[in-house]
């Protein structure tokens, strides 16, 4: 096939922490830099000291050369974080509002402008893995809940729904199977069919 | 019911055998009881794979009567004993032994003479392994629980099969 | 020995690509120039990957992405071979040096992007070519040619890899069986060998509308979507919505 | 037993999709089941000559029915076969297409095709079984038919084809996010001149540099260069 199976209908992490490079991040240049006609973006000239918003790759580039420092986003911050911490213990049955790549944007300043970040890295790496667990268990426990029509999870973040992702779409699916199985339950999807068949249903014997 | 032609798993379901009694004698087809040559008497009880089954049991002897070829017997998966313990523990339940297509089994009879009752008491039973499922594939240190593992129906070692990769790709992450 | 001023030469290079852009754009008016064409493709690929079907072909989009792609390799070809004859005059600093790593990163992002792109369109030709092929050859398909539901190339290699698919049947046990079981479009039966995409099949989708959207389920059941909402529902009951924008696919 | 060829085969089929590279071809339990088929048609011909005979004179409706008992039985069996002949190819064919996506050569040496003597139906062939996915990484072109080798071929062609409408792209590249496409490497050693598209750098030891990945693969193997 030409995709292998292991990346139909399904990303990898690798895959949404790239995806989450392409958030704009504010940085602050240290030198001056003639402005970049990009493709998808012109990246303005830079001058020392003057923020500017740029995707997080570029800004990437330009710290591992020396050229600026990254201003964290405001949720990269231990108290930020604690207090998210404790509004999940506080709601049992709700996701506390993080950034949609929060787990990726905060592994990779982690790694890569450590010096950057308000906090010491070990503390808010230390935080990250407490609300990342807290949520993993929340959202096992949600998973009972699974049927074969629809459900809603809202509050989770990229890299969390694609860790669930697999199971819940097999779980769905093979439940709408057995739904389906019965004809009552049937009906509108042989509706469907024969429409789809542009009037040539077949015969059965 | 559209099952993709190509699908292996549901060739495989479909050749799983189901006992059906025949409704006429038929010379030449003592071989589908291992008597080649010889003729099926009527009313004998004989295994089929329910690719062959399920087509027999829909046709009709003749337009007046509505007697059909073959009556479909209860499956041995579906019988009382199974379900019951399905109701009362559905993790505990050696699916893989009964057969190890179980899911596509119920689909198949569950199609064919639309019980609900059933398709409903399965689906429940399902969602409680799957849970289970999702548990062991969550934690690869704990020690595996062989006898649950082995007692999966194929669909779930797929469901644990995905569910793990997908964790482990995940603490991969995590970690580099 | 050049007495070209770097910044002139990036100037001079930046002039010709706005050049390039503008004259794309004019002949093209569903792409509206504040469209940053990178998310474009970033979308259009999570969504192509996600769908059970194949969405319609983006040409617009596609064609736009390569011709840009090309001109930026170019340019960056056209750049280091300045950087090359002039490198020992010390007229090339490091900041032009990194500026060409900016682009050629960009570059290889939006390759790599296009590829999964196009691969995942292929492997879903290739699951459903027959359903694909009759899907194509309907009067409505096809007759415009940007608007077509598989590209130009992609049309050729479906027809293509069908061909040597049914060959190596043939050559394989087809042509040794009776000719009544050597079709592959066969529907009878109760069982129909064409595979079709699973649109049934649930799907997670993220809400990008600002205005609160209803749309309908099974069973009379509606199911009301609000702007960041994320859910799980049959792919069947959202594509509509997926073309239009008001989701996307994740 | 009846259809156990074909279940033969497609519990084959079943195990393929968890091997990293293609077993040997089932020749002959495909012309088994080839050959049955055909024998079930005979019969089927000769039943329905025989319900032709029956409906011209006119005979009891229990014989008729028992004709067309047995009518059904052999056509039945017949599909069922074919179904399992083209799963069988079909799962053989996507290997080999996931193959060709990698753009590396087949293996065309005998000796490294592990189940080249294996062609007998009932052993399982020693090939190495990757658990973790399915993925093919190597083809033994001992191991294909004569008519999958054509497809081999031909499907290369189709791919060249189509790849080149997208020269500049590399279709067959990696399919994991190009991340660190720029690294920072400090030298190890002392060594030559190195000469990249983004200039020149000379091998000095304990240097660092900001190199582009691809151009400096080897320097690192050869352990010139490391990765900061």
């Amino acid at each position: 096939m030409a995709l292998p199976e292991s990346l139909t209908y399904n990303l990898s992490p690798p895959e949404i922490s790239f995806l989450s490079e392409n958030e704009y991040i504010t940085i602050l240049p240290r030198y001056s830099m003639k402005k970049i006609e990009l493709i998808g973006e012109k990246i303005p000239t830079l001058r020392g000291m003057r923020r500017e918003r740029v995707p997080l790759w570029v800004a990437l580039i330009l710290k591992s050369q020396d050229k600026c420092n990254i201003v964290p986003p405001s949720w990269l911050e231990l108290d930020f974080l604690k207090m998210k911490y404790e509004e999940e213990m506080k709601l049992p049955h709700k996701f506390s509002a993080l950034p949609w790549h929060w787990l990726e944007i905060s592994k990779i300043l982690l790694a890569k402008a450590p010096d950057d970040l308000a906090d010491p890295s070990n503390k808010l790496k230390s935080i990250i893995q407490d609300l990342r667990e807290i949520r993993l268990v929340k959202s096992r426990k949600g998973l009972k809940e699974l049927n074969e029509s629809n459900i809603q999870l809202d509050g989770l973040s990229f890299m969390e729904i694609n860790e669930l992702r697999p199971y819940i779409l097999k779980v769905m699916d093979k439940l709408m199977n057995l739904h389906d199985s019965i004809s009552r339950n049937n009906v509108e999807a042989e509706t469907n069919e024969n429409e789809y068949e542009d009037g040539e249903a077949s015969e059965d014997e | 019911m559209d099952a993709d032609y190509y699908d292996i798993d549901d060739i495989l379901a479909e050749g799983e055998k189901v006992p059906c009694k025949f409704n006429l004698t038929v010379p030449g087809l003592g071989y589908l009881e291992g008597n080649p040559g010889k003729a099926i008497q009527k009313d004998s009880v004989v295994e089929l794979p329910l690719w062959l089954a399920s087509v027999l049991a829909i046709c009709e002897i003749s337009e007046e009567s509505s007697q059909r070829f073959i009556d479909l017997l209860e499956p041995p998966f579906f019988n009382a004993k199974v379900l019951n313990a399905l109701k009362t523990s559905a993790a505990s339940v050696d699916l893989h032994a009964i057969t190890s297509n179980f899911y596509k089994m119920t689909e198949k009879w569950a199609s064919m003479f639309d019980d609900e009752e059933l398709v409903e008491m399965i689906k429940q039973s399902f969602k409680d392994r799957a849970f289970e499922i999702n548990n062991y594939a969550n934690n690869t240190t704990r020690h595996i629980n062989n006898d649950f593992m082995s007692s999966l129906d194929e669909y779930e070692k797929y469901l644990f099969k995905v569910s793990s990769d997908s964790h482990k790709k995940m603490k991969t992450w995590i970690q580099e | 020995m050049s007495t070209t001023n770097i910044d002139d030469i990036i100037e001079d290079f930046a002039e010709q690509n706005r050049h390039t852009v503008k004259r794309f754009k004019s002949s093209d008016k569903a792409i509206s120039s504040n469209v940053n064409i990178y998310d474009e493709l970033v979308k259009a690929m999570l969504n192509e990957r996600m769908a059970p079907d194949l969405l319609p072909y983006q040409h617009k989009l596609i064609n736009e992405v390569l011709t840009k792609l090309s001109n930026q390799q170019q340019y960056l070809s056209d750049s280091h071979e300045y950087g090359d004859t002039n490198a020992s005059s010390g007229i090339v600093d490091g900041d032009f040096k990194l500026q060409l790593m900016i682009i050629e990163t960009e570059i290889e992002r939006l390759s790599y992007m296009l590829r999964l792109y196009l691969r995942s369109r292929l492997s879903k030709i290739d699951k459903y070519t027959i359903h694909y092929i009759s899907e194509t050859s309907k009067p409505e398909e096809g007759s415009q040619e940007d608007t077509s539901l598989v590209s130009k190339q992609e049309m050729e290699y479906m027809h293509q890899h069908f061909k040597i698919l049914t060959q190596l049947y043939n050559n394989s046990f087809l042509k040794k069986m009776p000719h009544f079981l050597t079709y592959l479009d066969d529907t009878s039966g109760g069982q129909s060998m064409i595979s079709k995409p699973p649109v049934n099949n649930h799907v997670f989708v993220k809400s990008v509308s600002k205005k609160p959207f209803v749309i309908s389920l099974d069973e009379d059941e509606d199911l009301e979507l609000t702007e960041n909402g994320i859910y799980v529902v049959k792919y069947k009951f959202i594509k509509p919505y997926v073309e239009l924008g008001d989701v996307v696919l994740i | 037993m009846f259809g156990a060829l074909g279940n033969k085969l497609t519990l084959e089929a079943k195990r393929l999709t968890k091997l990293s590279e293609l077993p040997q071809y089932q020749s002959d339990l495909v012309r088994d089941i080839v050959k049955e088929t055909n024998d079930l048609n005979e019969d089927a011909e000769f039943l329905t000559e025989q319900q032709r005979q029956q409906e011209l004179n006119p005979s009891n409706e229990e014989e008729l029915k028992v004709n067309q008992c047995q009518l059904f039985v052999t056509h039945l069996h017949m599909r069922r076969n074919k179904r399992c002949l083209l799963a069988y190819e079909r799962t053989r064919a996507n290997k080999i297409d996931e193959f060709c996506w990698l753009n590396i050569d087949p293996i065309v040496d005998t000796d490294s095709a592990p189940d080249k003597l294996a062609n007998n139906t009932d052993s399982t062939p020693p090939v190495s079984e990757v658990p973790v996915d399915g993925s093919v990484t190597r083809l033994g072109l001992n191991n294909l038919s004569h008519a999958e080798e054509e497809y081999l071929k031909s499907y290369q062609r189709i791919l060249v084809n189509y790849k080149s409408h997208f020269a500049d792209l590399d279709l067959s590249g990696s399919l994991e996010p190009p991340s660190n496409i720029f690294i920072d490497v400090r030298v190890l050693k002392d060594g030559n001149e190195v000469q990249t598209e983004y200039g020149v750098f000379n091998l000095i030891k304990d240097s660092q540099f900001y190199v582009r990945k691809s151009d400096v693969e080897r320097l690192i193997q050869q352990g010139y260069l490391e990765e900061i």
